[in-house]
């Protein structure tokens, strides 16, 4: 029942989102139809081609058949690949998700242990430090920190390749990450390729949740400590690791874990930018690029795709917090 | 027992012990201090910029790209222009932007979440359900269709932020008025028949001034980042324009060679968010209040 | 039960394996010569209609061919064609096509299909067609399998010219592929199918196009109208690198072979330290100018015009932001110039000034208007010059400023005066080795067309005139001097503020043999069915791995 | 020291740090604990009871705590100076029953986790590492979940093994409070300490929690600590009691003869206050408590004091032996020595 609730929700929410995003990109100015045919044509087959894509028709007409059109899995011919944009999705998705994935492992694993660390070292010099360095992590313009990675790792330091993907051929495409794809057919040389041309901009990304996630486990981490629960684990003896890493930490984390659901919007707005930096080929650039050039297909269809993954996310999350603390599943 | 004869100490109560936790709290005395500068400085940016014309559309190409130096503190752009002064001009712009989004998000964003939370029912859904719809799509992208649909200028990409914006602090004081509500002066003075409107904004609204006060300090520094990613991704200020984002989107061309052009303004806005963020955080502290 | 699904799937994870690992060992085995081309442009589709920027062109030269060929010497040689003879009155050009020439499909190269790809351009328009403007559709014929008759309504001195661009397009292949469109029973002329599709008989066939990223291209065995020598290209790669240093440091880091002319000369000053690198500096048959609208005002007004010219600092434009190269004289670039003593305007303030005081506005009212000068918003050297126009404008009192635009909404304006910018930026290259491509933008027939020079507007009745008789002779000596004189009065009459000719550098390896500087036809240096590799040189084994 | 003794504590001094400066709240206390015996400590909320059982258990937060000075004794050990292993062995020989049952059990883990968790570790000698390969061997697992079980049964909970699958805010008050008691148990502690371990539960289930932690204590021979503000308690329960006032002992002695014949005055105030005990206690006195930021100079309590003398406001009284156990602190029991 709740289940059902939240997806009919969910539904009204990207609904929604299309909707807006429907009006404000057909709303834009200048006529995207004459860019498509190219420049000199004449007023004659931009007529016709505007009523082949119905542009002339009331916005609700041409709202509903853009509509009816994503039943039929299309999401309408981009202007700037000049190919349907589904397709175009289809491709770019998987290398936007390998990066907010990797970005986002990333950013968990350093940030429990210094989340648990700073809060049991409260107030001491690693605390202020700690602190000091979460708020420096979301303080960053990441088109500029991608820019100084590339500065120092790929020009100074050279050992890490400043744009693109992967330089070598691609893995054959199985998942369509090319890490998982270039272990599966044990293609190490690409494996590394691609590793090499993921860590920067996994690294720029992950550096604002790595902060958020970091700050929000110590404070949690420090409200378990006063809890009466941690008195007696250590009244019966059991070893301050287990207590803090274990007790402590699963209290603690699942909050953190809602958290994560909020980051993921974040994550895919950055990655506009460092798509772009990083000419990662996914769809954050190919959104960022539709919308600065009036491609009103392909914008509403990146952002619709982004939204989806977004409140799908937020789904999920929601779902697991309810196993990692069982306090939610009772009460529903 | 010595201790009995030691000093009396005095309760410290109030602000005084608000402030001494705030001086506690030296991160977010400095945050405080380089906002201050910073404001001063663009404020009197068009005396103490070493070349004021640079900031608008002069160009001297025959001085392009040189490396910091006495002349050129933070040495020159691709036109020839001193960064510094840019840099100067360019906090105004950076600041103005700040303050316009964040009263276009607070007069918006506010009046709707303090009305859903107070009267509820249909209210309540039709408005959250709205902000849904807006939080689910990431801030950076709408705010670039907004400001494109609007054509690209530095103006609207500040009311696109700004229209965006509005939902962070909508959700905010929705969740505020739902606590607030129930307290029993809230519940007395509707016995007493007091009027919607001045319960909302004389008895709700002054109970959260001091979350949405940590809030707005905390947003500044975000909107700041939106902002100058939108300049960034060319739908925001255009040239000659100071503007910090877009000088690091120019001066990225002329990397590794030459750093200075994109490593100044990046430090600029870096700087800047921080401290907001630092002075934010050091609020948060002193208020007791939490803002996610 | 459960072991044996254990077995399963172990059992298929170390097929999958195996497969996967033999695959690499069978990529590791063959190594084409591939040439790898950075481009700074994106293609932003593959329609020979519109090869819309200099990448376009470039990849359309490679995927499609022509009916002649470029020649220094003869200007140009028979190609798809063997043979063609002109009409005594200049208006019927008859071409025999050779025999067994083959499009990447295999099917054979016929009359049909030039008639067909010329339909097509004339019918559907596009910047390509703008060269054969005054063709009317259904005027092409096919006389034979292998005869086509062009027919022009008047002489069109260009039209040969003109033919490097005109890329012949497979009639069966592109129909079998057409969508419902507003051309008839031609549907949508395959509009759709070949954005994505290449319909060509090119030395390359398209192996895949991924937009922003790369474009791959393999050799196309069965071309014969080049000779294959040892050691030529492979497989063409182009990769689309909007970052200038970007580009430069994969040249460097040698995933690049060569890039087109994008790379800044600071950069440039860089690379020529290196002893594996070449750097060819050729002047770049361009005219850069600041294209004015003459219908706006204050822009009507030849002497404000005038006074522009004088306040333009052109010398910093070429010296300071391009690698170098020299003033512009008159409309043309000096490859094609017929006549040499053409007006250069001089960096004089003093001049302007005066100037601007003979104008029918006065220096108030000049203050009064508000002008916007559009640059290409991805071109760092186009904002650099539209930053230093706007600032010289500024020394004389007028008010201009500076809006990086997009390329499309650049010649979108143009097509009406109204909506057409005060001042655009363009960078004019010589695509067909012809006078006239450049005098049309001076004449009524430009007026409109979107492309920047279409949004100029200005119209001389002698001019035309001129330009109409040059067109008209048959004698070139004295087409010549008609254009020569039609030079002279645009120069005078100042309806752009005329800028200069770049030096253009590419950077390349040692080891990439074949590059030619062509004469006034561009995008034809990257055919790269005429490069070799030096396989033995030990960089090239480096960067290709071998 | 006597080997009978189980837990001595001399001269306890604890302050706790805050921005206002350091609240002193505990001051010189001594108390002792023979084997078998219950002591009980009484005193108003906030006269820092609890605070020095958390001392003795080790788990006082510090900061902001701060131990001044004093010796804790536990089997002849000194608690506060012994190396941390050490100290960790010897807690296991403490039983400790918390003041909340609700907010005392992990609330994102089944009670059997907690357990199981527990009896591992115990089984493990203080190494994390074989404790970590020991929670991986489901043997070991099964074992401790059986001994968990006969734990819980010794308690008389009914079917322990669906308990063990349980999370703590399935089970009721009196049922996590036994489940803690089972938890302290589990060991062979030699002592028991209780922190009001009622106060959160209703009436009869008080009673009954009471009578089982009684029996169970005699049952295992233990020496308890219980602290309470419930006189009445006190005396069906301890031995011997001591009674804090503002974070210092002002009397002790056997039970039965402290609530009969109190001398401190404030140890009176709280017996005539029992017959009010219900609903709000010890309103037989009036002012409140010290504010331990400045606390009265000289006797503690002497603010409040009905008979107070000169002397009192400037000097603070030390114990003194008034007759076999009974110690009092009060300068009207000065000249009896």
């Amino acid at each position: 029942m709740h289940f059902l609730r939240r997806l009919l929700y969910m539904m009204l929410v990207i609904v929604g989102v299309s909707m807006l995003m429907f009006v404000l990109v057909r709303v834009i100015p200048g006529d995207p139809i004459a860019k498509a045919l190219g420049q000199g044509a004449d007023a004659a087959s931009i007529k016709k081609m505007r009523d082949q894509m119905g542009l002339d028709q009331p916005i609700y007409i041409q709202y509903f058949r853009y509509i009816e059109g994503i039943t039929r899995g299309q999401l309408g011919m981009s202007l700037v690949e000049y190919r349907d944009t589904a397709e175009i999705i289809k491709d770019k998705f998987p290398a936007t998700l390998e990066l907010i994935l990797a970005s986002m492992t990333l950013a968990v694993i350093l940030a429990i242990p210094l989340g648990v660390v700073s809060a049991l070292k409260r107030n001491s010099l690693t605390d202020h430090f700690n602190t000091l360095i979460s708020l420096i992590g979301v303080s960053f313009p990441q088109f500029w920190s991608g820019l100084m990675v590339q500065l120092f790792f790929g020009y100074i330091l050279a050992f890490l390749p400043i744009t693109g993907r992967i330089s070598g051929p691609p893995p054959m495409a199985i998942t369509q990450f090319f890490l998982i794809d270039s272990l599966l057919t044990l293609n190490f040389p690409a494996f590394w390729d691609a590793l090499v041309h993921l860590a920067a901009p996994a690294f720029v990304l992950s550096l604002a949740p790595l902060a958020n996630i970091t700050r929000l486990i110590r404070a949690n981490m420090i409200d378990e400590m006063s809890k009466d629960y941690i008195n007696v684990s250590k009244a019966t003896g059991m070893p301050q690791a287990v207590i803090s890493f274990k007790y402590m930490l699963r209290n603690a984390f699942s909050p953190a874990m809602t958290m994560i659901g909020f980051m993921i919007p974040l994550q895919m707005g950055t990655a506009f930018v460092v798509e772009q930096v990083f000419a990662w080929p996914g769809i954050a650039r190919f959104g960022a690029e539709a919308i600065t050039t009036n491609d009103f297909n392909g914008a509403v269809g990146v952002t619709l795709v982004i939204s989806v993954a977004v409140v799908v996310t937020n789904f999920i999350v929601d779902e697991l917090y309810g196993v990692l603390d069982p306090r939610i599943k009772l009460r529903r | 027992m010595n201790d009995e004869n030691e000093k009396i100490q005095v309760r410290k109560e109030g602000i005084t012990r608000g402030l001494i936790k705030l001086s506690r709290n030296r991160l977010s005395l400095i945050g405080a201090s380089f906002l201050l500068a910073a404001i001063l400085l663009a404020l009197l940016a068009p005396w103490i910029a070493p070349y004021p014309e640079d900031a608008g559309g002069a160009v001297h190409f025959e001085r392009q790209l040189k490396p910091p130096s006495f002349s050129y503190l933070l040495g020159t752009d691709e036109s020839g222009r001193d960064i510094l002064s840019r840099l100067l001009y360019g906090a105004r712009i950076s600041l103005a932007l700040a303050v316009v989004v964040l009263t276009i998000a607070f007069f918006v964003g506010v009046p709707l979440g303090i009305c859903a939370g107070y009267y509820g029912g249909k209210v309540d859904q039709v408005i959250m359900r709205i902000a849904d719809v807006f939080s689910s799509i990431p801030a950076i992208v709408l705010a670039l269709a907004v400001s494109v649909a609007l054509s690209p200028n530095l103006i609207n990409s500040m009311i696109a932020i700004g229209f965006v914006w509005w939902r962070s602090f909508c959700r905010l004081a929705y969740g505020e008025t739902l606590s607030i509500k129930q307290e029993n002066f809230i519940l007395s003075s509707k016995s007493l028949g007091a009027s919607d409107l001045h319960i909302m904004f004389r008895e709700i609204l002054p109970n959260m001034s001091s979350t949405l006060l940590v809030k707005l300090t905390l947003d500044a520094g975000f909107a700041i980042l939106v902002g100058t990613s939108i300049s960034f991704l060319g739908a925001g200020a255009s040239p000659p324009t100071a503007e910090w984002g877009l000088m690091v989107a120019y001066g990225r061309h002329y990397l590794p060679y030459a750093w200075w052009p994109s490593l100044f303004p990046g430090l600029a806005i870096f700087a800047t968010v921080l401290s907001f963020n630092l002075l934010g955080d050091g609020l948060r502290d002193f208020f007791g209040v939490e803002v996610e | 039960m459960k072991r044996q699904f254990i077995w399963m799937t172990v059992l298929s994870l170390m097929i999958g394996w195996a497969l996967g690992g033999s695959l690499q060992v069978a990529y590791a085995q063959q190594k084409p010569i591939q040439i790898r081309l950075g481009n700074a442009m994106a293609v932003p589709g593959l329609d020979p209609k519109d090869q819309t920027n200099a990448s376009a062109l470039n990849v359309a030269n490679n995927l499609y061919d022509t009916l002649i060929y470029p020649d220094p010497e003869k200007k140009y040689v028979p190609w798809i064609a063997e043979s063609w003879k002109v009409s005594p009155d200049g208006l019927k050009y008859t071409f025999r096509l050779k025999k067994g020439i083959l499009f990447h499909d295999g099917t054979e190269i016929t009359a049909e299909d030039v008639v067909f790809s010329m339909d097509r351009i004339t019918t559907m328009g596009g910047n390509i067609a703008t060269n054969f403007k005054t063709i009317k559709p259904g005027s092409t014929r096919a006389r034979d399998k292998y005869t086509v008759e062009f027919n022009l309504p008047d002489k069109y001195p260009a039209f040969m010219a003109s033919l490097f661009l005109f890329k012949i397009t497979n009639k069966k292949l592109v129909l079998k592929n057409k969508q419902p469109g507003p051309y008839g029973e031609n549907g949508d002329y395959g509009q759709k199918f070949l954005q994505t599709n290449e319909a060509g008989s090119g030395p390359f066939a398209l192996i895949e196009h991924k937009h922003g990223d790369y474009l791959k291209g393999k050799r196309f065995e069965k071309y014969s109208l080049t000779k294959r020598q040892p050691n030529s290209v492979d497989e063409m790669i182009y990769y689309f690198i909007p970052e200038m240093v970007t580009m430069a440091t994969r040249l460097q880091k040698g995933e690049l072979d060569l890039t087109d002319t994008t790379i800044g000369p600071s950069i440039i000053r860089e690379m020529k330290k290196n002893p594996n690198l070449v750097v060819e500096e050729h002047i770049w048959p361009a005219t850069w100018m600041a294209v004015i609208n003459n219908k706006k005002p204050p822009l009507d007004d030849p002497y404000v015009r005038r006074a522009i010219n004088y306040a333009f600092n052109k010398e910093v434009g070429y010296k300071q932001i391009l690698a170098g190269g020299r003033p512009l004289q008159g409309p043309l670039p000096e490859m094609l110039r017929e006549c040499k003593d053409t007006y250069v305007y001089p960096y004089d303030l003093e001049k302007a000034k005066a100037m601007l005081k003979q104008s029918k506005y006065s220096a108030d009212q000049l203050k009064e208007f508000k002008m916007e000068f559009a640059a290409v918003a991805t071109s760092e050297r186009f904002k650099q010059i539209g930053l230093l126009f706007c600032s010289n404008m500024k020394d004389i009192g007028l008010n201009v400023q500076m809006r990086a635009v997009r390329w499309d909404d650049i010649c979108q304006a143009a097509q009406k005066p109204e909506t057409a910018f005060h001042f655009a930026l363009n960078a004019n290259t010589a695509k067909i080795p012809h006078s006239v491509a450049f005098l049309v933008w001076f004449t009524p027939e430009g007026h409109g067309v979107g492309y920047p020079m279409g949004g100029i507007y200005y119209s001389n009745p002698k001019v035309n005139e001129l330009i109409r008789q040059g067109n008209e002779a048959m004698d070139p000596g004295k087409q010549s001097d008609y254009y020569c004189q039609a030079q002279k009065m645009i120069t005078d009459d100042a309806p752009v503020a005329f800028g200069f000719e770049n030096i253009a550098q590419y950077p390349y390896w040692r080891y990439v043999k074949g590059f030619k500087f062509p004469t006034g036809a561009q995008y034809f240096e990257h055919r790269f069915d005429r490069y070799t590799m030096d396989v033995n040189d030990p960089m090239f084994r480096k960067n290709q791995g071998w | 020291m006597s080997q009978d003794l189980i837990v001595e504590v001399r001269s306890l001094s604890v302050d706790f740090e805050t921005i206002d400066g350091a609240l002193k709240v505990i001051r010189e206390v001594d108390f002792r604990v023979r084997e078998g015996e219950v002591v009980g400590i009484v005193g108003e909320t906030g006269c820092g009871k609890s605070v020095t059982a958390k001392v003795f258990l080790g788990i006082l937060p510090t900061p902001p705590a701060r131990i001044r000075s004093g010796e804790v004794y536990f089997l002849g050990r000194n608690l506060l100076t012994i190396p941390p292993p050490e100290r960790e062995l010897l807690k296991q020989k403490i039983a400790y029953i918390p003041q909340d049952p609700t907010g005392s059990l992990n609330p994102v883990f089944s009670i059997g986790a907690l357990m199981i968790d527990m009896i591992v570790w115990r089984m493990s000698g203080q190494s994390l590492g074989v404790y970590l390969r020991k929670k991986r061997s489901p043997l070991i697992i099964a074992q401790a979940e059986n001994h968990a079980v006969e734990v819980l049964a010794k308690l008389y909970i009914p079917d322990p093994r669906s308990i063990l699958r349980k999370y703590p805010m399935e089970l009721s008050g009196g049922m996590k409070q036994r489940v803690l008691l089972a938890m302290a148990l589990s060991g062979q502690p030699k002592i028991l300490i209780a922190d009001e371990p009622t106060t959160a539960l209703d009436a009869t289930t008080q009673k009954r929690t009471l009578h089982l932690i009684r029996e169970k204590m005699e049952e295992e021979k233990l020496a308890g600590l219980y602290i309470t503000h419930n006189l009445g308690v006190a005396r069906t329960f301890c031995h011997r009691t001591y009674v804090m006032y503002g974070g210092t002992v002002v009397e002790s002695g056997k039970t039965a003869e402290l609530l009969d014949t109190p001398f401190h005055p404030y140890t009176k105030g709280l017996v005539d206050s029992i017959p009010r005990l219900s609903g709000r206690p010890f309103s037989g006195i009036d002012g409140q408590i010290p504010d331990y930021l400045n606390p009265p100079p000289g006797c503690r309590f002497h603010p409040r004091c009905p008979a107070r003398m000169p002397v009192c406001g400037q000097e603070a009284p030390s114990m003194v032996q008034v007759g076999g156990e009974r110690r009092v602190a009060c300068w009207l029991f000065r000249e009896q020595t």
